[in-house]
């Protein structure tokens, strides 16, 4: 059981998270980047800024990681979230999720996105086009 | 005592600055600080409401409505989040 | 909306379907991998052989991601399975869905990959340790 | 008419062998075939079971249990798949 938390500045890098499997008990990895699209509110866009409370973002990151963790059984969860300027068709957000199988994986990803769209202190701002 | 409270995203832009101190009593809690931001800037009011999800963060955690406030704690007006 | 489908010999390359994502309507990219566990009913084993009957299977794999894209209406779902040996460790199976919200990529993601463990004529065999 | 049946993973292992050649009559459907794979051949008859998902793909195509199989046709006993 392992949580990693990364607040990195700008777009997330791309290979993030793809180390390799942990070999044996690992019966699914899944994969999450939340990207940014063109509209928002019938708007278009060419970026978001994001804004993080930090430590705290951090803190509530690992503290809602390990919570799902546990409660799903998996058996890792990694995140990388961004902060500042990220343009449209980059992504601001990866998860990666290891678990036996693939039905905790699925449960799980959507709950911990829930929880950090609700709970963790960051903002996203636009930046109109 | 005065008890300087941190804002972000759309409650900063309302506000119109990044933080704003509020005068409230001696061992006044989470509930006091939020109802005294509202009072201090009109467009803040709809926005520090415990109702529609506003919560204070005390030194870097969330804290209850009932936690009294110390002077040195650090205060941030946690509400309208939008990461992901 | 496109659908992409592939049946490899052997593991699925593990840069397969991260080409730069489609810009601007593009909200979530889901990246599923199946991974070959070491333990298959309390006995350890070094691999899964997989066969396939072909052309229907990858017929099958099209028709089926075809109806979840539809359904769901996803942006775009695309799936690699393996053919012949995966040594533990290693994925047999990679799907990924391109979506504008998560909501429908993780919903999409278990319904395809139920489907394909019903319908789609593909067979393994352990070998044992 | 003679219909040999495609046979893959626990079938194969079960009947001993990859393909299965069975005599029906003619305008057998689906379902005949189906019943004649298990007179056939005893370890397949658990296998090639409809109420336990055992489907005939007819041509690369799953078929309906009351299709006729002309004997041109490939025709392959899909049953207990493990994709995935």
């Amino acid at each position: 059981m392992s949580v990693h938390i990364a607040i990195v500045d700008g777009p997330v890098p791309a290979t993030a998270g793809l180390a390799p499997t942990e070999v044996g008990r690992v019966g699914a990895v899944l994969s999450f980047d939340g990207i940014v699209r063109e509209m928002e509110d019938g708007r278009r866009l060419i970026a978001l800024d994001y804004e993080a409370y930090e430590p705290m973002a951090t803190r509530e990151l690992t503290a809602v990681a390990e919570e799902v963790v546990r409660a799903h059984g998996l058996i890792s969860l990694a995140c990388w979230h961004s902060r500042g300027r990220v343009l449209v068709g980059a992504a601001s957000l990866r998860v990666v999720i290891r678990a036996a199988h693939r039905g905790e994986a699925l449960v799980a990803m959507g709950a911990f996105i829930d929880r950090l769209k609700r709970d963790v202190p960051i903002w996203k701002e636009p930046v109109w086009a | 005592m005065q008890v300087k409270v941190l804002l972000f995203g759309p409650a900063a832009a309302a506000a119109g600055c990044d933080s704003l101190t509020v005068s409230v009593g001696e061992g006044a809690t989470c509930r006091d600080v939020l109802a005294a931001l509202g009072r201090a800037n009109a467009p803040l009011e709809a926005i520090a409401d415990a109702a529609k999800g506003a919560r204070l963060a005390v030194n870097h955690a969330f804290a209850e409505a009932t936690q009294p406030i110390q002077p040195t704690d650090e205060v941030a007006l946690i509400s309208m989040v939008s990461g992901g």
